[in-house]
C-alpha cells in the first residue's frame, strides 16, 4: 500500500520534472528538473528496498553529474544573458537520433516478458551483499571498469594540460 | 652641487630660455618644443629620475599657463625645477609620460584642472572631476552652484 | 512503572524508551483498524519538527557562542547588551532578519534564486536524519548512514551554484564557482578518510560506527585514525565554507560571494544552513573519531554534545586566526597535499586491519 | 546596465571567459571610494582601470582662499592616517619661504609626532591588510596599541584623528605633563607588540604563500612611477627622505632605512614592520635628547611671505608628502600643490597587478597601502 503510493508518486515526480527539463526555456532551469527527476529515482530505489543505490545515485548522479553541468552551464553562457536560447538548426538530426532511440525503448520492453520477471525481494541489508558481489564474482568487469575510467581521466588531464602547454 | 654648477653642466645639453636661482633650487624655463627633450636628457644623462610631481600655475596677468615639472636626482639629491609657458587660450604642450609613467596621472590632473592639452598622451581621460566642471584651477573660474561668503 | 528507572533509560539508554513508547502506540492505532503507515508519517513529522526546532535553538546558540568566542579571541567583550551576557542578541538579529524587506534584484532568475536557500538548507536539514545523539536517538538508522551523509550534504553544492546563477551578480556567480570547486575538491579526501574509518568499523551505519568504538577513549578512532582526523577537520572545514576556507563569501575580494544578493529571511537561511552544518561536520567528526555519545558518568547526549562543541570551537579557532587562503593554493592543498595523503592513510588502514 | 563609457576596457566578444567586473566604490577592500574596473578572464585579472575622484574636495582651490595660518586643518583631511606628516611639510613650506627658525624643542617634538604618526599609520594598515587578506583578528590587536598612541596625541592636542597641532613656526602648545610618561610605557612594549603582529600574520604560512612572489614592483619601475616611501624601500632602494633630505633633527638621530631586496607583497609588509621598529628606536632617542624650551618662534601676527615658490618634502608613513607653495606677496597662497604618495603608489597597480588573481589584487592593493583622500584631495 505505501510502497504503491510512494512509487506512483516518485514515478509522477520522474515524469514531470523530466517534462519540464525538455520544455524549460533556461538551460539552467532543465539542469534543475534534472537533478529532480534524478532524485526521484533515487526515491524509486529506496522503495525497492536498494538503499545502497539510491545513495550511489544522489552522490554521483546529482551530486557530480548534474554538478558539473550545472557547473558547465555557468562558465560558457554569456554572464549577463539569463536565457539562452536551446532550438537549433539541427532539427532532422534530433528527430532521427530521438526516434531511433525511442524504438529501440519502446522494442525492448515490448519484447521483455515481464510475467515471469517479478523480482525477487532482497535482502534488507543488501549493501554488504552488493560490497561482496563485486569484489568476488563481478571483481573482472569492476576492475575493467575502473581501468577504464582512469584511463579517462588521464586523457582528460592530458588534453587539458596539452592544451594549456601550446597556448604557451 | 650648487645651482650654478647644475647650471654649467647642463647648459650644453639643454636649450634654457631663461633660468634663476629660488630658495636654492635651480629653475628654468625651456621652450614649449624643447620640453620633452629637456626632461629626456635631464633623466637619462644627469641622473634626475624621480619626478616629484607635474602641475601648472595659471597666470592670468601674463596670459599664460605655467606647467612646471620638478624632478629629484636620488643618487645626487639635487633638485631642478622646469618650467615652460603655455599659452592660455590655448595651452598645449607634450606630454612625459612616456619618460616619467608618473606624469601619466599627474598630466591626467593638470589637463583636467587648467584645460591644457598633452600631446601624446596615453590615457586622456578625465581624471578626478565631473564633466561640468570645467578648469577649476584657472583664477577666473566660476560654478553656478558656488555661494561666496557673504562678507562679515 | 518505576519512574526513576524511566528517567534513567531516557538519559542512559533513550533508544529503549522511545521504542516501547512506538510500540505501544502503534498497538493503540493498529486497533482503530487505520493504515498503519498514517501513524509513521505522522511521527516522522514529529521527528522533522523536533529537528527543525533543533536546528533554529542551535544555530541561535552556536552564533552567540562564536561571537563570544571570537571576542575572546580578539580581546574585546562580544555581544553584552540584549539580554544577559548578550544571549539574545541573536533572537533580536533573528527578528531583524525576519522583519527586512526580501529583496529580488532586478533581472534574477526568480526560480533559482528563491530555490538555491531551501536547497541549501533542505540539505543540511536531511543529514540530521542519521546524526546519532545519544544511545539510539537517531531519527533514522539507515544501513547506509555515512553514504547518506556524503550524498545528502553534496546537494549543497547545488543550492551554492544556484545562488550564484540566480543573483544575476558577477559576485555573486564567482562566489558560486568557487564554492563548488572547492566543495567538490574537498569532497573526495573526504570521502576517502570516513572510508578508513568505514573500514575499521565494518559498516556504513552510524550506530555501527559509534558502537564500533565502545566506551573506552583508547579505543576510539582518533587515535588510528590521527592523520584522518586532522584531514577530517580541513577538508569538512573546507566543505561548509568557513574561514580560513572561506572563498566563496571572500568579503574583502567578492564582497560576499553567492550571498551578495540576498536580504531578509532568505539571507537568515544562508545563514541558518552555516551554522547548522558547522555543527554537523563537528558532529561527524565527533562520531566517527571521537566516540559518539560514548564516555563515562554523563548522560550520552551531554557527551555527544560536549564532544561537538569541542570541535566547533577548534573550527571556530582556525577561522579567527588564520587569513584566508587564495583559490589555486587552495585545489593545490586539496589535489597535491590532502588527496594523497588520505589515500596514504587509507592504504595503511586497510593493510593493518588484514594484518592485525 | 554596462555603464563604463568613460572606462576604455572592452571584454572581447569571441571568447565567453572575458568579462568586465566593476570593483567598487563601495567595496569592502578598495580603502574608501575607490572604483576599480577589472577585465577578467576566469580570476585572472587581464586588465584595470581605477577610476577616481569620488571624494574629491577641491582642496587646492580651497586654499587659494584660505589665509596661510586656516590651511593646516585641511592637510589633516588629506591623508587623515598621518594628519601631522603632511601638516609638517606644510609648516615646513611657509616656514623655509619666510626663513624663520623653529626652536630646537619643537623640532623634535616634531619627530615625536612624526613618528608617532607613522607608527598610527602602519599601525592601521596592518589591520585594514589583515582584513583584505580575510584574517580578522589582526585588527583588534593593531587597534589596542594605535588607541595608546591617540591617547598620546590626545592628550597633547586634544584631537584624536585630525590633529592640527603644528603651527608655523612651532607648535600650538607644548607637551602636557606626564607625556613622556606615556610615551616611556609605550616604548617599553610595543617591541614585543610588533613581534606578536608578525608572528599572528605576517609569517603565517597562509599568508606567506600569499604574498611572496606577488606583485614584484622592480626597483626602476618603482622610481619612474614615482613610488616612494615603505613600498620603493621593500623593492631595494635605499631611498628615505629622513636621510636624504635630513630635515628637521633626523640628521642628529640614529636609525636606518629599512630596505628589502624582492619588491613583492610580502616585502612590503615586512618593511613596514620592520619601519615600527626604528620608529621606536627613533622615538626613545627622542626621549633622551629633547631639550627644553619654548616651543613657538617669534612669528609675525600676519603671515605674508615674500613672493617665490617652494616645494618641501617629508617622509610620510606611505612616502612622500610634498607641499607646493606659490607665493605673491600677499597673506593668501597663490597656488598650492600637494604632492602626496598613494597618488603615485596607486598609479602603479595596473603594472603590478595584471596575471594576478582577484584575490593577489586585492592583497597587493592592501600592501600598497593606498588612501583615497590623498589622492583626489
Amino acid at each position: 500500500m505505501v510502497e504503491t503510493i510512494l512509487f506512483y508518486g516518485f514515478a509522477a515526480l520522474i515524469l514531470i520534472s523530466a517534462l519540464l527539463m525538455i520544455i524549460a526555456p533556461n538551460i539552467y532551469h532543465s539542469a534543475l528538473f534534472l537533478a529532480l527527476c534524478l532524485f526521484g529515482v533515487a526515491g524509486i530505489y529506496v522503495v525497492l528496498n536498494s538503499y545502497f543505490l539510491a545513495g550511489i545515485q544522489v552522490l554521483v548522479y546529482i551530486g557530480a553529474v548534474v554538478v558539473l553541468a550545472l557547473f558547465v552551464i555557468n562558465l560558457t553562457r554569456r554572464i549577463l544573458d539569463v536565457d539562452s536560447d536551446q532550438h537549433n538548426e539541427q532539427l532532422l538530426p534530433a528527430v532521427i537520433i530521438s526516434g531511433l532511440t525511442a524504438f529501440l525503448i519502446i522494442s525492448a520492453v515490448l519484447k521483455t516478458n515481464w510475467g515471469t520477471m517479478i523480482a525477487h525481494r532482497v535482502a534488507q541489508d543488501n549493501t554488504a551483499l552488493t560490497g561482496r558481489l563485486l569484489l568476488n564474482e563481478f571483481v573482472l568487469p569492476f576492475e575493467i571498469v575502473s581501468v577504464l575510467l582512469l584511463a579517462a581521466l588521464i586523457g582528460a588531464i592530458s588534453i587539458v594540460a596539452g592544451d594549456k602547454g601550446a597556448q604557451k | 652641487m650648487t645651482t650654478q654648477e647644475l647650471l654649467e653642466k647642463i647648459k650644453g645639453k639643454i636649450q634654457i630660455v631663461e633660468s634663476k636661482e629660488d630658495l636654492g633650487v635651480l629653475n628654468i624655463t625651456v621652450s614649449k618644443s624643447a620640453l620633452k627633450n629637456s626632461i629626456a636628457s635631464l633623466k637619462d644623462d644627469f641622473g634626475f629620475d624621480h619626478m616629484n610631481f607635474m602641475t601648472a600655475i595659471d597666470l592670468p596677468a601674463d596670459s599664460c599657463i605655467e606647467a612646471v615639472y620638478r624632478l629629484y636626482s636620488n643618487t645626487t639629491k639635487d633638485s631642478i625645477v622646469i618650467k615652460v609657458k603655455l599659452d592660455r587660450k590655448e595651452p598645449k604642450t607634450d606630454s612625459v609620460a612616456g619618460i616619467f609613467r608618473t606624469a601619466n596621472w599627474h598630466e591626467r590632473e593638470t589637463a583636467e584642472m587648467f584645460g591644457i592639452e598633452f600631446a601624446g598622451h596615453p590615457d586622456p581621460r578625465r581624471f578626478l572631476l565631473t564633466e561640468d566642471i570645467i578648469n577649476p584651477l584657472r583664477k577666473d573660474f566660476t560654478h553656478p552652484d558656488f555661494n561666496p561668503m557673504p562678507k562679515v | 512503572m518505576d519512574f526513576k528507572k524511566l528517567l534513567w533509560d531516557l538519559f542512559y539508554d533513550t533508544g529503549k524508551p522511545l521504542s516501547q513508547f512506538y510500540a505501544w502506540a502503534h498497538n493503540l492505532w493498529m486497533q482503530t483498524g487505520l493504515p498503519g503507515f498514517i501513524l509513521d508519517v505522522f511521527f516522522q513529522l514529529v521527528i522533522a519538527v523536533v529537528i527543525a526546532v533543533f536546528i533554529a535553538l542551535n544555530a541561535i546558540w552556536i552564533i552567540y557562542y562564536e561571537r563570544k568566542f571570537a571576542a575572546l579571541l580578539q580581546i574585546r567583550k562580544g555581544p553584552n547588551r540584549v539580554g544577559p551576557f548578550g544571549l539574545f542578541q541573536t533572537v533580536a538579529d533573528t527578528v531583524k532578519m525576519l522583519l527586512k524587506e526580501d529583496i529580488n534584484p532586478d533581472k534574477s532568475d526568480i526560480l533559482t534564486f528563491w530555490a538555491a536557500p531551501f536547497i541549501i538548507f533542505a540539505a543540511s536539514f536531511g543529514v540530521f536524519l542519521v546524526i546519532p545523539f545519544g544511545n539510539g536517538l537517531i531519527a533514522g538508522d539507515v544501513n547506509i548512514g555515512m553514504l547518506y551523509v556524503l550524498a545528502i550534504s553534496g546537494l549543497a553544492v547545488i543550492g551554492i551554484l544556484s545562488a550564484g546563477f540566480g543573483s544575476n551578480s558577477k559576485y555573486s556567480l564567482i562566489g558560486g564557482l568557487r564554492s563548488a570547486a572547492q566543495v567538490i575538491s574537498y569532497e573526495i579526501p573526504m570521502v576517502l578518510t570516513v572510508l578508513a574509518v568505514v573500514m575499521l568499523a565494518g559498516s556504513l551505519k552510524m550506530s555501527d560506527i559509534v558502537a564500533a568504538q565502545t566506551g573506552n577513549p583508547l579505543k576510539w578512532y582518533f587515535i588510528p585514525q590521527i592523520v584522518g582526523l586532522v584531514l577530517f577537520l580541513i577538508a569538512g572545514n573546507a566543505e561548509i565554507n568557513r574561514g580560513p576556507f572561506d572563498l566563496p563569501e571572500a568579503e574583502s575580494e567578492l564582497v560576499s560571494g553567492f550571498i551578495t544578493e540576498y536580504s531578509g529571511m532568505k539571507f537568515a537561511m544562508f545563514f541558518l544552513a552555516e551554522y547548522t552544518n558547522l555543527f554537523l561536520t563537528s558532529a561527524l567528526a565527533a562520531t566517527l573519531f571521537l566516540g559518539g555519545w560514548q564516555g563515562p558518568f554523563l548522560p550520552p547526549v551531554v557527551w555527544f554534545m560536549l564532544k561537538t562543541y569541542f570541535i566547533v570551537t577548534i573550527l571556530m579557532w582556525a577561522r579567527w586566526t588564520f587569513p584566508r587562503i587564495r583559490v589555486d593554493h587552495l585545489m593545490a592543498f586539496s589535489w597535491k597535499i590532502l588527496l594523497p595523503i588520505a589515500l596514504l592513510n587509507l592504504l595503511i588502514t586497510a593493510f593493518l586491519i588484514k594484518v592485525i | 546596465m554596462n555603464n563604463y563609457s568613460n572606462i576604455p576596457l572592452q571584454a572581447s566578444n569571441n571568447g565567453a571567459d572575458e568579462y568586465i567586473l566593476n570593483m567598487g566604490p563601495q567595496h569592502p577592500s578598495t580603502h574608501g571610494v575607490l572604483r576599480l574596473v577589472l577585465k577578467l578572464e576566469g580570476e585572472t585579472v587581464k586588465d584595470i582601470v581605477p577610476d577616481l575622484g569620488y571624494v574629491h574636495r577641491g582642496l587646492e582651490k580651497l586654499f587659494e582662499n584660505r589665509a596661510y595660518g586656516q590651511i593646516i586643518p585641511y592637510l589633516d583631511r588629506t591623508d587623515y592616517l598621518s594628519a601631522m606628516n603632511n601638516e609638517w611639510a606644510y609648516v615646513m613650506a611657509v616656514e623655509k619661504l619666510m626663513a624663520i627658525e623653529v626652536p630646537q624643542r619643537a623640532e623634535f617634538m616634531r619627530v615625536i609626532f612624526a613618528e608617532l604618526n607613522r607608527i598610527m599609520s602602519h599601525l592601521l594598515w596592518y589591520s585594514a591588510y589583515g582584513m583584505d587578506v580575510g584574517a580578522l583578528t589582526p585588527l583588534l590587536y593593531a587597534f589596542r596599541e594605535r588607541e595608546e598612541i591617540i591617547d598620546m596625541v590626545e592628550a597633547a592636542c586634544g584631537g584624536r584623528l585630525t590633529h592640527n597641532y603644528y603651527r608655523i613656526g612651532g607648535f600650538r602648545q607644548d607637551l602636557p605633563k606626564g607625556f613622556f610618561d606615556m610615551l616611556k610605557k609605550f616604548i617599553s612594549h610595543f617591541n614585543d607588540k610588533v613581534d606578536e603582529y608578525e608572528a599572528l600574520l605576517i609569517n603565517n604560512v597562509i599568508f606567506m604563500k600569499r604574498a611572496q612572489g606577488v606583485g614584484v614592483l622592480k626597483k626602476e619601475t618603482a622610481i619612474n612611477y614615482g613610488v616612494t616611501g615603505p613600498n620603493l624601500r621593500a623593492s631595494g632602494a635605499d631611498i628615505d627622505l629622513r636621510k636624504q633630505d635630513a630635515y628637521g633633527v633626523y640628521g642628529r638621530l640614529d636609525f636606518k632605512a629599512c630596505l628589502r631586496d624582492n619588491g613583492d607583497t610580502w616585502d612590503r609588509c615586512k618593511a613596514r614592520m620592520a619601519e615600527m621598529r626604528e620608529s621606536l628606536k627613533i622615538l626613545k632617542q627622542c626621549m633622551d635628547m629633547i631639550p627644553e624650551g619654548e616651543v613657538m618662534a617669534k612669528v609675525p601676527k600676519i603671515i605674508k611671505p615674500a613672493a617665490g615658490e617652494v616645494y618641501t618634502r617629508v617622509e610620510g608613513p606611505k612616502g612622500e608628502v610634498g607641499v607646493y607653495i606659490v607665493s605673491d606677496g600677499t597673506e593668501k597662497p597663490y597656488r598650492i600643490k600637494l604632492r602626496q604618495p598613494s597618488f603615485s603608489n596607486l598609479s602603479v597597480i595596473k603594472e603590478i597587478t595584471i596575471g594576478h588573481k582577484i584575490a593577489d589584487l586585492v592583497a597587493i592593493m592592501g600592501s600598497l597601502d593606498v588612501i583615497i583622500p590623498e589622492i583626489d584631495r
